[in-house]
């Protein structure tokens, strides 16, 4: 009876790793199609003249570079607005904050910006910024819209890297008599910065990445904005139109893989920080 | 409590050449609503080391923090009784710890430099109080380093992280980051407890040395080596779990580890508890 | 033949239709004064390409001068070129009564037909506008009602911006509404490839987008061809228009000629599948 | 001359100087001690409130929210009121029927389906991670989980719409449209948010009790279903809200797969649409009631969304005096 019981028992257990093992592949294989297919479909179209030429004719042909100039204006522009605040608001939250109603109220605000639906956050910045401040479609609202939407990502991750700045490193700059703001700006931000940094690249992909929001703060007029107060199309907004046209398939692809290739390349490069960071700490 | 306890507890030794450095009376202090020191009356020497011994868990780091106001970055905290340093009362209010903690620098049992280079470490408190030009800052380094006893090991990789030295040079590297700033007292809480032997050698060595410029006070559970460098030695007791810890004994190490007055302080170095 | 009631056209680019009083409010004062060099021309997604190929050989003819064009909508074009938030307002059907007292000059620039399409593999071959009728609201569901095999038919419709729906459901439906459990789509392409995609669906496009994949059936006996829809014999199609606040004037008037060109019609319209205005009917 | 002493020090953490509360006059501030100058007290102070200011952004950023959306769509709740917003079934804004009782099912039924699909993979890739995989193939598999939660959602909506569509048209029947392929979509979208939090979940479980479990002779499996999840089990929860709350929330990648017919379908592969695609659909051209009715359906999201982020934070105090 003994033996029986213990078979079934392994066999189980063999069962359950093997299904564990085959999440683990499917959430694998969906990044792998979705990858493969975009790259095999858009490969073709990533030519010098996809990239820097600007659209034209009936569909679109042609090169999308206005929308990939407006994507990176916008993202930095956002990031610019939104990464001073993230960054001193997690400052306080991590060291001057003392556990109180203010702090809770600042925590909850927070993690509710940050589930706040992009359309959401998209209508709010037609109604705030295109409206109601007259600012109509530009850079400038869709970059305050997407600051709001990112504020409270980089303040959480900034947040955990300076908590992760050890205690004693702290007690050690106090020690030598340095104030709160000496110990702070000159031993637990540089400390804290490379992961910071990474957490700045993840939110600026997510940025770049950001249709609902753009498209009803930036318009979808095909233009290489200079101005923050001109409009533009990104090129998520312009795959979405691409591919709700359904006619010029090829350039909706070729926009697809240069997005996922740019949300790759800040990926990368937040990874590439952590890991020198990590050796240079030794 | 008995008769010859209570003349212990005063803590001041008559005779004696050193002057006091602090003088603590009747000192309390509280975590949140617990009582965890009470009514602790001693007088530390100035240059010269003192030893604080006890069990561990019986508030002598506690103490040594309320010394330098670092127990003042623990919220919730707070202290009753005067703790005076040259007689000027070091919790009086205006008082900035800041300047406090330059004038009374402290170690701790994990060695902590800072991720930056072994020159930016000891550079930092030169710098943070206005030392600018190279020259000067150099000279600094270079005489902290040496008095630290670790100049030699590493004044040839000046650049490289302060990270990569091994455990007891970094020990190091902190007290000559300390000494950077010229302080009067050296408080060291059990430094020697995570480093190398070589390394204890070293700071021992280094503490001898100090000793005749800097008030030194160092915390330690390990009594040969309260022995060894100490000139003073203070023993701290928490009798019953939950009741506050005090001060049982204080006399020249000498006498401590010989004529221990207290036997509480007897059990205690004979080994026979804690 | 009936009198040529007007129709939309089903291409369409997704704007806001609030971005010109917004746009009024920041930009375009500016514009008002200085003298005129550049040309808003908003409206229907089916005119969108025509109007964006003919601004750009407008703007390389000349220099200086520039066409900037958005696809709203007819609804959104009628409405801008009335608030005079853009110059020229496109339109793929005709005004309604209540837009008729607005003021507006009508200059027709090509004609298009609207195809009823079905799966090359559908053996249905034709329909009577009735039947298309009761097939749309929903009245009909079953491909073996109109001869074809005992399948459910899936409807796939357009979205209530576009001016094909506007213009099909007032020529074939008489206005009647279409059954809610239809797919809706934003774009031209969208229908089609979906059309191709699924062997029991039916949708509508404009006869300049009908490719290989998918199968115009011929309404009342007659097949959508740019010979029938030149003689008009064909039932389902319309007038694409440019609307402007009076007569054409200035700018406005140099690009409407412009688009009136021989190079335009003969070129331009004809790529877009429509048929020029000149060899047209009159 | 001695500053006076400090404000209540719990409120300003300055220097950390703790007001002395004892009683006896202390000896005034020695010469040998300097007492903090009046500069470097308002710096510290000004600081600090600077900082306190950023971490008000975000309270201010909520409060713009509700302010600017509830303006906007505030109007329809007047006008229809919100009982015949929220409880009305059609939909029909042309007509005047401003009812999202409809859109809300449809985004219950396209979120729960996903979860249902997504919930159960996330948290076997989680298990996987931390549990199952060997270094080698966890570094390989992590990065894939950050990865797909960086591709942005109108690619995933671009991949539906022309590879799944049609596949799924073919073996339907249908459009390929419908709540099947929305669940597909939704799932691998909120797959990598659920992963990575259960993750965390799983690995703050003390090394001990896996140890306690695997001595007692339980298999790895029995010691993941019988002791890790349960110790675990507040974490997975609240990821699962979040990934509930992302899939809600989520428009683009649904507006290319849904069908967008404003019904309840019948079946899983009939056309839907739902409150975040309805707005997608007819922001560009509604006007009037018909666009302050979609401000309307933002203000229901919003809340929907402050809802969660309200449950997750009354679970996870619940778990901590349970856990």
């Amino acid at each position: 009876m003994q033996s029986r019981e213990r078979v079934n028992k392994t066999t189980t257990n063999r069962i359950a790793l093997g299904v564990i093992w085959l999440a683990a592949i499917a959430t694998v294989g969906a990044l792998g199609t979705i990858l493969l297919y975009v790259i095999v479909n858009g490969i073709g179209q990533l030519t010098p003249a996809f990239i820097f030429s600007w659209p034209h004719g009936v569909n679109m042909e042609g090169g999308i570079w206005p929308t990939i100039q407006a994507t990176l204006y916008v993202t930095i522009l956002a990031m610019l607005i939104t990464t001073p605040v993230a960054v001193l608001a997690a400052v306080y939250l991590a060291e001057y904050a003392v556990q109180g109603r203010l702090v809770q109220i600042i925590r909850f605000a927070a993690d509710s910006l940050a589930s706040v639906p992009s359309i959401v956050m998209g209508l709010f910045g037609l109604a705030a910024f295109v409206e109601g401040m007259g600012m109509g479609f530009s850079v400038m609202a869709a970059a305050l819209a997407l600051a709001f939407l990112l504020l409270p990502i980089i303040m959480r991750t900034t947040e955990e890297a300076i908590r992760a700045v050890p205690k004693y490193i702290r007690w050690g700059s106090y020690g030598l008599g340095a104030s709160k703001w000496q110990t702070v700006s000159r031993i637990v931000l540089p400390s804290a910065t490379p992961r910071i940094i990474t957490g700045v690249i993840l939110a600026a992909g997510r940025a770049a990445g950001e249709t609902a929001v753009v498209i009803y703060t930036m318009g979808t007029m095909i233009n290489a904005p200079i101005l923050p107060t001109q409009p533009g199309r990104t090129m998520p907004v312009h795959l979405l139109l691409l591919a709700q046209e359904g006619i010029n398939l090829p350039a909706a692809f070729g926009t697809a893989l240069l997005l996922v290739l740019m949300v790759l390349a800040f990926n990368l490069t937040a990874r590439y920080i952590v890991s020198r960071n990590r050796r240079m700490l030794g | 409590m008995s008769d010859t306890l209570a003349s212990h507890m005063t803590g001041v030794i008559p005779t004696d050449n050193h002057a006091n450095k602090f003088s603590v009376q009747k000192l309390d202090f509280f975590y949140g609503d617990f009582n965890a020191l009470t009514d602790i009356t001693v007088g530390i020497k100035e240059n010269a080391v003192t030893a604080f011994i006890g069990p561990s868990g019986c508030g002598k780091s506690t103490f040594l923090r309320c010394l330098n106001r670092m127990n003042d970055l623990i919220p919730g905290t707070r202290n009753e009784g005067r703790v005076l340093l040259d007689g000027n009362d070091v919790y009086a209010p205006g008082v900035d710890p800041v300047d406090l903690r330059r004038r009374v620098g402290m170690i701790f049992q994990q060695p902590n430099p800072f991720p930056m280079s072994i020159y930016d470490n000891v550079a930092y408190g030169p710098r943070l109080h206005g030392v600018r030009k190279k020259a000067e800052l150099d000279e600094i380094v270079e005489a902290s380093l040496k008095r630290a006893n670790v100049w030699k090991e590493v004044k040839d990789i000046m650049g490289r992280g302060g990270l990569t030295l091994s455990g007891g040079q970094q020990q190091r590297l902190c007290i000559a980051r300390v000494l950077a700033v010229e302080p009067e007292v050296l408080l060291m809480d059990e430094p020697c407890s995570a480093i190398d032997p070589t390394s204890v050698q070293k700071v021992e060595d280094l503490m001898a040395e100090l000793k005749d410029r800097i008030t030194i006070v160092i915390v330690t559970h390990n009594m040969q080596q309260a022995a060894r460098v100490s000139d003073y030695t203070a023993f701290f007791l928490q009798e019953v779990a939950g009741e506050p810890a005090h001060l049982i004994e204080y006399d020249r190490t000498a006498s401590i580890f010989t004529s221990p007055r207290d036997r509480r302080t007897e059990d205690y170095i004979t080994g026979r508890f804690g | 033949m009936g009198p040529m009631s007007l129709r939309r056209s089903a291409a369409r680019v997704l704007v806001l239709a609030v971005v010109l009083p917004a746009m009024l409010v920041s930009g375009c004062s500016s514009r008002a004064g200085a003298a005129k060099t550049e040309l808003t021309v908003t409206g229907s997604t089916t005119i969108l390409p025509i109007a964006e190929v003919a601004a750009e050989m407008f703007h390389e003819q000349h220099a200086d001068l520039r066409v900037l064009v958005a696809g709203v909508g007819s609804s959104a074009g009628i409405e801008s070129v009335t608030k005079g938030t853009s110059d020229i307002g496109t339109s793929s059907r005709d005004l309604k009564p209540e837009e008729k007292s607005l003021g507006l000059v009508d200059t027709p620039i090509a004609f298009d037909a609207i195809a009823v399409i079905v799966n090359p593999s559908n053996p249905v071959r034709a329909l009577t506008t009735k039947q298309a009728a009761d097939i749309f609201e929903g009245k009909i569901t079953n491909w073996k009602d109109v001869g074809g095999s005992d399948q459910l038919i899936w409807l796939v419709n357009r979205d209530e911006a576009s001016g094909t729906r506007e213009a099909f459901s007032k020529i074939v439906l008489g206005g009647a509404p279409f059954d809610p459990k239809s797919a809706v789509l934003p774009g031209t392409g969208q229908v089609r490839s979906v059309v191709a995609d699924s062997a029991t669906s039916v949708g509508y496009i404009s006869l300049g987008f009908v490719d290989k994949s998918v199968k115009a059936v011929s309404i009342d006996g007659i097949q959508p061809t740019e010979k029938t829809v030149a003689d008009g014999t064909y039932p389902v199609s319309r007038v694409l228009h440019f609307f402007t606040k009076g007569k054409p004037s200035g700018l406005a008037k140099q690009y409407v000629d412009f688009v009136l060109s021989s190079a335009v019609q003969s070129k331009v319209v004809r790529d877009a599948g429509f048929l020029p205005v000149a060899e047209g009917r009159k | 001359m001695t500053l006076d002493p400090k404000p209540d020090d719990r409120a300003v953490r300055l220097s950390e100087g703790s007001g002395r509360p004892n009683a006896d006059a202390a000896p005034s501030a020695g010469s040998g001690l300097s007492t903090i100058s009046r500069a470097t007290y308002f710096k510290e102070a000004a600081l600090q409130n600077l900082f306190l200011v950023c971490a008000c952004v975000a309270v201010a950023g909520v409060a713009l929210i509700f302010l600017f959306v509830g303006w906007r769509g505030w109007p329809i709740f007047a006008k229809v009121g919100l009982f015949n917003f929220l409880g009305g079934y059609v939909w029909h804004p042309t007509k005047g029927d401003f009812g999202i009782l409809t859109l809300i099912v449809n985004s219950m039924l396209a979120t729960l389906g996903a979860l249902a699909l997504g919930a159960p993979l996330a948290i076997g890739t989680a298990v996987f991670l931390s549990e199952v995989a060997n270094p080698r193939i966890r570094d390989l598999v992590r990065p894939a989980v950050e990865l797909l939660a960086g591709i942005p959602s109108v690619v995933y909506g671009f991949f539906g719409l022309v590879l799944l569509r049609p596949i799924i048209a073919k073996f339907s029947g249908g459009l390929g449209f419908g709540l099947f392929t929305v669940w597909i979509i939704l799932a691998v979208m909120i797959l990598p948010t659920i992963a990575a939090i259960s993750e965390d979940a799983l690995r703050s479980v003390p090394e001990g009790i896996r140890e306690a479990s695997y001595a007692m002779g339980a298999t790895k499996w029995q010691t993941i279903w019988r002791v890790l999840l349960p110790a675990a089990k507040i974490g997975i929860i609240d990821a699962i809200i979040l990934g509930m709350g992302r899939a809600i929330g989520e428009t683009m990648a649904v507006v290319m797969v849904a069908g967008n017919a404003p019904v309840i379908p019948n079946g899983i592969f009939a056309p839907f649409l739902t409150l975040t695609t309805v707005i997608v659909m007819d922001m560009p051209y509604a006007a009037g009631d018909h666009r302050t009715a979609l401000f309307g359906v933002a203000i229901i999201l919003f809340v929907i969304s402050m809802i969660f982020v309200a449950t997750i934070r009354i679970i996870s105090r619940f778990g901590k005096e349970v856990g």
